[in-house]
């Protein structure tokens, strides 16, 4: 259901699947609770990677007509912020953080060696679209420096062996991983 | 007056800073008498001299060549004046610089060689440019005071003739040259 | 629902004397740091194992914000009998249940008798690792919201600001502005519709004080924003919060639902005429939005640029509305303030900086973790009493305070009382309270490098000497610790810095060259080795081959 | 950008205050909202600008117009400071000119601008900023980033290599025409103005072609096909004009 009071004009999203419906709830959901008012527009592109799992290109233009945002604008606003990505990620995701204690604990080793031995830099995937590799600006996790983030779980006290090892399960369907 | 000496030279430049100075018509009469030209692609001498009072160098920094002599040049002379834009930003030379020297050489000397159709299977060739009797090109063109200090900088594509003789008069005076007014990049 | 003060001490009471109805209570520390090293699975192991035994009625297992002590992580606290376990496995459970009735497992046992637990005074962290963040309850039972209370039914505006200002309370997001005055001039200012942002937008790297704070004890800084906003006549409160801290995001919603149920933040809260809205919002993983005019564009819904001050938020901020920006640690000191009076806030600390800071120490020092000392505590107490020194037998290099805007401290001043003159006059800041120790394997250019990649990457781009000047100084420094630049560059080096401290348009750009200002006062030798000797003294960075 | 403060309306009610202040050891009277640079442009005192455009909302971020004030260490930026009684403003110390001068050096390392090939040599205010500071060379190493020419638009060019991220093209667009065709993407020196969503200017469905980015443009950036070096001209003096007969002081385009 669209709310009302979007523009008419709103670019028409391609024929959905129900899976696509439900994700597509959540975003209108965001928007409403933000009574579909520019400054939802953060919030809304939250929701959007959360639930499509990067910002596509339809979406944003069916947010910025939902929000009355110009178009320009919600593309500049979704690649000023780190926390936004235009393109979809691996299967797999392995944020590294680059805060100072983790810098100092070696965290930059460690993305030297994932990029010798997986050979993918920060912001790249897989070719076999398996593995994304991210860094964060800090964890806030700085007490168990170097940490990261393996889908979505915090990892203390890292090394690139480690790393490594769990990027290779990921890599070679370990049904465990 | 005691006649100066003067060196002019080009690196990578189209040679058209050359041609502003020989544009400056009859008072170009005028400075022969106040300077000995000693070294200059006008002048007959394949030697730099020991010794110059000025040089004037065109163009920017682009291979191992030009980064050797413009070592000699700021050795060898008292004041280096970087002569025109190429030798102070780089310029047109330096547009090469966002690309990899690999794919400069390919498009300049494979794929521009010859049209298409002329060539033997219509594919640019595969061999390399070799460069046995060419100096390295180094991986930017750059401006000259990026390696060796520069003493003015008279910019201008090319600097106005009358940039360059008001130059030459203040240095052959004594006095500083103030090029504020006289030329621009780009002029 | 609205309270009163007799059904807030109900409240209390009732959760109290839950607690004592417990032989034994175990608090597994869930805050992101023991999480992530399985603190989760450590809490539910011992819950199932207490039912498995049928204890339930005698044990009692809380999860708990931060312990501090992140290092040795996961961490447990036994209230009752006053011990602390480190490195807690599942497989330590059974044991740890067996001992309850004797003796502790002295293997797992983290001493509290070290000048770690002991050395702190507990304001702002007090209940940290103490109550349940997931249940008002627990907050109401340590007094909580009495401080609101107070605030509303007996106070005025101006006497509570009066309170806030004979405390001497300062900005504890890096600048140090007297809390008093800023909450004065938003009092006055014109206008119906006024803010009060919390700005949780930590972007330091190296610091995660407040992500603690908002995890362990999120209804404490909710309290202090509805005194905010009843003490300056806002009644639209915003909590900006770092898309990086999902648990705080979590615990923070989670909190303003049952502050609303119980009528802590809504209309007419206690009975009074007072009402008060509070939002969450999102950051999207900008360090410039820390900055109180990007941290408005970003609420907005905008980019997150900075926009020349004045006018200062509190005339034209949010909406063009008077909006007041606080610290997530300047409002957790509200509450207590106002309950126990300023006067007692002000006899802690020093003359100019009064109170306790949080600090997260963490780098090349043996207890990293979260710490809450008195203002004017000495550097070596910090890292070596506290901190437990330096691992390894490593010598101890610098101390870096303030993240990328702050500086590296050399050992010559370990004894420098740490508030925010002292650290001002050293050429660092107090920061948000990120403390990261080196020892000599860190190489001081390599590290003022690391701040100004991280600068030259979170610039706006709105100003050209930002913009441009930071990625000149780092690609200097690159040159630098490959030990190919030139005394020329090394000028530039220092000329750039200058320029962008007194150029730039913000406060993020301005000071974006104190790390590298501070090496260079403090370990030009450094530099100077990488430059003359082509060497690094600290033997941290690597030689770049000899170009042509 | 919004006008910060707005201004207000005059009326014999709320009358602006008359201030007297020195600029440059010259006595200036001026109302108390307007900016030092306006005054000193009243007062034939010659502050550079780069991002500041007559018409346009103000933005600060070039930084060109810094002034000192005396007992102040402190760099104003002249375009979006108001005067205060008294006050005592420098616009030409040494201090000052010679921060502007290396701002001006930063931008020119920051794309390439080669002048001598540029549509609007001769035309450019980059260009004429370097006369008139007397830049006769770029002291930190020039950066030559990868950048492309977008040619997609039937009429129009941009060209990425000169463009000095003023955003008076974004300002012109958002507050006069009110297309908000342009903006900006990415942050710090990843920044670039876009149209739409980042797509060839051809094909943006918001623009109305009415080529006001084109002229506000201080560059060669934005150019009119067609043109050879030293041929793009560029027209604005109907910007101030706009504003009024919009009605809009300062537009809603914000930073």
């Amino acid at each position: 259901m669209l709310a009302e009071g979007i523009n008419p004009n709103a670019t028409a999203l391609p024929a959905t699947s129900p899976a696509q419906d439900h994700r597509l709830r959540m975003v209108n959901r965001t928007m409403q609770l933000y009574r579909n008012e520019p400054h939802g527009l953060i919030e809304t592109l939250h929701t959007v990677q959360e639930s499509f799992g990067y910002l596509e290109e339809p979406i944003l233009r069916y947010v910025a007509a939902a929000l009355q945002v110009p178009l320009s604008r919600v593309y500049a606003v979704a690649t000023f912020y780190h926390s936004f990505t235009l393109r979809p990620p691996g299967e797999h995701t392995c944020v590294i953080c680059r805060g100072t204690a983790c810098y100092i604990g070696g965290s930059g080793q460690i993305l030297d060696r994932i990029k010798e031995k997986v050979g993918i830099a920060t912001g790249e995937t897989t070719a076999d679209g398996k593995v994304s590799l991210l860094e964060a600006r800090c964890l806030g996790s700085c007490g168990l420096a170097p940490a990261g983030v393996f889908d979505g779980e915090v990892t203390g006290k890292l090394s690139p062996e480690k790393v490594l090892e769990k990027i290779g399960r990921w890599q070679h369907h370990d049904p465990e991983h | 007056m005691a006649k100066i000496s003067l060196a002019t030279i080009w690196l990578d430049g189209c040679s058209g800073c050359h041609m502003s100075f020989l544009d400056m018509d009859e008072r170009f009469l005028d400075l022969a008498g106040q300077v000995d030209i000693l070294f200059s692609p006008l002048v007959d001498n394949k030697v730099f001299p020991d010794h110059v009072d000025v040089t004037l160098v065109e163009g920017a920094v682009s291979n191992d060549s030009d980064k050797k002599n413009i070592a000699i040049i700021r050795q060898q002379s008292t004041i280096v004046v970087a002569f025109g834009d190429c030798a102070i930003t780089a310029n047109v030379p330096g547009m090469r610089n966002r690309y990899p020297v690999e794919a400069v050489l390919q498009r300049a000397y494979i794929e521009n060689a010859a049209p298409p159709q002329q060539r033997s299977n219509g594919q640019p060739s595969k061999e390399g440019i070799s460069f046995h009797t060419v100096p390295q090109l180094a991986r930017m063109a750059r401006p000259i005071h990026e390696c060796i200090p520069v003493d003015f900088f008279l910019p201008g594509c090319p600097p106005p003739p009358r940039a360059i003789l008001y130059l030459l008069t203040e240095i052959l005076a004594g006095r500083t040259p103030q090029m504020h007014g006289w030329t621009r990049f780009g002029a | 629902m609205t309270l009163n003060i007799e059904d807030l001490q109900q409240i209390a009471r009732i959760e109290k004397s839950k607690k004592d109805g417990f032989q034994h209570r175990i608090n597994v520390c869930l805050a992101a740091g023991c999480l992530s090293c399985g603190s989760g699975l450590i809490k539910e192991a011992l819950e199932k194992e207490v039912t498995r035994r049928g204890l339930d009625s005698w044990c009692k297992i809380t999860g708990v914000g931060c312990l501090g002590l992140c290092a040795e992580g996961p961490l447990l606290s036994l209230p009752t009998s006053g011990s602390y376990y480190q490195g807690v496995q599942v497989s330590d459970v059974p044991e740890i249940l067996d001992s309850l009735n004797g003796s502790p497992v002295a293997r797992l046992v983290c001493p509290a008798e070290t000048p770690f637990f002991q050395r702190q005074v507990r304001i702002v962290t007090e209940n940290c690792g103490r109550i349940d963040p997931e249940r008002i309850e627990e907050y109401i039972a340590e007094d909580g919201y009495a401080g609101l209370y107070q605030a509303l039914t007996q106070m005025t505006p101006q006497e509570i600001i009066d309170q806030v200002s004979g405390s001497g309370l300062r900005g504890r997001g890096g600048a140090g502005y007297p809390t008093g005055l800023k909450w004065m001039s938003m009092a006055k200012a014109m206008g119906s519709t006024k803010f009060i942002i919390c700005n949780g937008d930590e972007g330091d790297p190296g610091a995660f004080m407040d992500r603690s704070v908002l995890e362990s004890d999120p209804h404490r800084v909710i309290e202090g924003m509805v005194i905010a906003g009843y003490a300056t006549g806002a009644n639209q409160g915003f909590i900006y919060v770092r898309a990086e801290y999902p648990l705080a995001v979590k615990r923070l919603r989670l909190a303003l639902s049952q502050a609303e149920r119980m009528g802590m933040i809504g209309n007419n809260i206690f009975n009074t005429s007072f009402h008060f809205n509070l939002q969450v919002r999102l950051g999207a993983g900008a360090f410039v939005c820390g900055e109180e005019t990007a941290l408005i564009a970003s609420i907005e819904g905008r980019m997150g640029r900075p926009r020349p001050r004045p006018p200062f938020p509190v005339e034209f901020g949010l909406w063009d509305h008077p909006t007041m920006i606080n610290n997530v640690e300047t409002l957790a000191n509200i509450a207590p303030i106002i309950r126990r009076g300023s006067q007692w806030f002000a006899g802690i600390g020093t003359e100019k900086s009064k109170g306790t800071k949080v600090f997260a120490l963490a780098g090349k020092v043996v207890n990293t973790g979260l710490i809450e000392i008195p203002m004017g505590t000495s550097l070596r107490d910090i890292v070596f009493a506290i901190g437990g020194g330096i691992p390894q037998g490593g010598r101890f290099k610098a101390v870096q305070t303030g993240g990328p805007s702050g500086g590296c401290i050399p050992e010559q001043f370990l004894d420098m009382p740490v508030d925010y003159d002292s650290l001002a006059q050293v050429g660092s800041i107090m920061g948000s309270g990120g403390m990261i120790v080196m020892d000599a394997s860190s190489c001081m250019v390599d590290v003022a490098r690391f701040f100004m990649e991280f600068c030259m990457s979170e610039s706006c781009g709105k100003c050209v000497p930002c913009r441009v000047g930071t990625r000149q100084i780092y690609d200097i420094l690159g040159k630098i610790t490959a030990s190919r630049a030139t005394m020329a560059e090394f000028t530039m080096l220092e000329d750039l810095c200058d320029l962008i401290k007194n150029t730039s348009l913000c406060g993020l750009g301005q000071s974006a060259p104190n790390p590298v200002l501070t090496t260079l006062k403090y370990f030009r030798d450094e530099y100077l080795a990488h430059i003359h000797d082509r060497q690094c003294l600290a033997g941290a960075c690597k030689k770049a081959e000899e170009v042509l | 950008m919004k006008q910060h403060p707005p201004k207000k309306v005059r009326s014999d009610l709320n009358p602006s205050r008359l201030l007297t202040f020195k600029i440059d050891d010259r006595d200036v009277t001026a109302h108390e909202d307007e900016t030092i640079l306006s005054v000193a442009r009243q007062n034939n005192i010659i502050i550079p600008t780069l991002c500041h455009l007559d018409g346009l909302s103000e933005r600060g971020a070039c930084r060109l117009c810094i002034v000192e004030v005396r007992g102040s260490t402190k760099l104003l930026p002249a375009c979006v400071t108001f005067p205060r009684q008294d006050m005592e403003i420098i616009t030409n110390s040494k201090r000052v000119i010679n921060y502007r001068k290396k701002i001006l050096e930063l931008l020119f390392t920051e794309r390439n601008h080669v002048c001598s090939v540029c549509v609007a040599n001769g035309h450019c205010e980059l260009q004429n900023l370097a006369v008139e500071l007397g830049v006769d060379h770029v002291r930190y190493p020039y950066l030559y980033p990868r950048h492309d020419v977008d040619a997609s638009h039937s009429r129009f060019c941009i060209d990425h290599n000169r463009c000095v991220l003023c955003l008076r093209c974004v300002r012109v667009c958002d507050e006069i025409e009110g297309a908000h065709t342009w903006d900006i993407m990415g942050r710090g020196m990843t920044s670039k103005v876009i149209t739409d969503l980042n797509q060839p200017w051809g094909t943006s469905e918001t623009c109305t072609g009415c080529g006001k980015c084109v002229q506000v443009c201080p560059t060669g950036a934005l150019t009119e096909k067609g043109k050879s070096v030293a041929e793009m001209s560029k027209r604005r003096q109907f910007l101030p004009y706009l504003q009024m007969m919009r009605g809009r002081q300062g537009g809603s385009w914000q930073k």
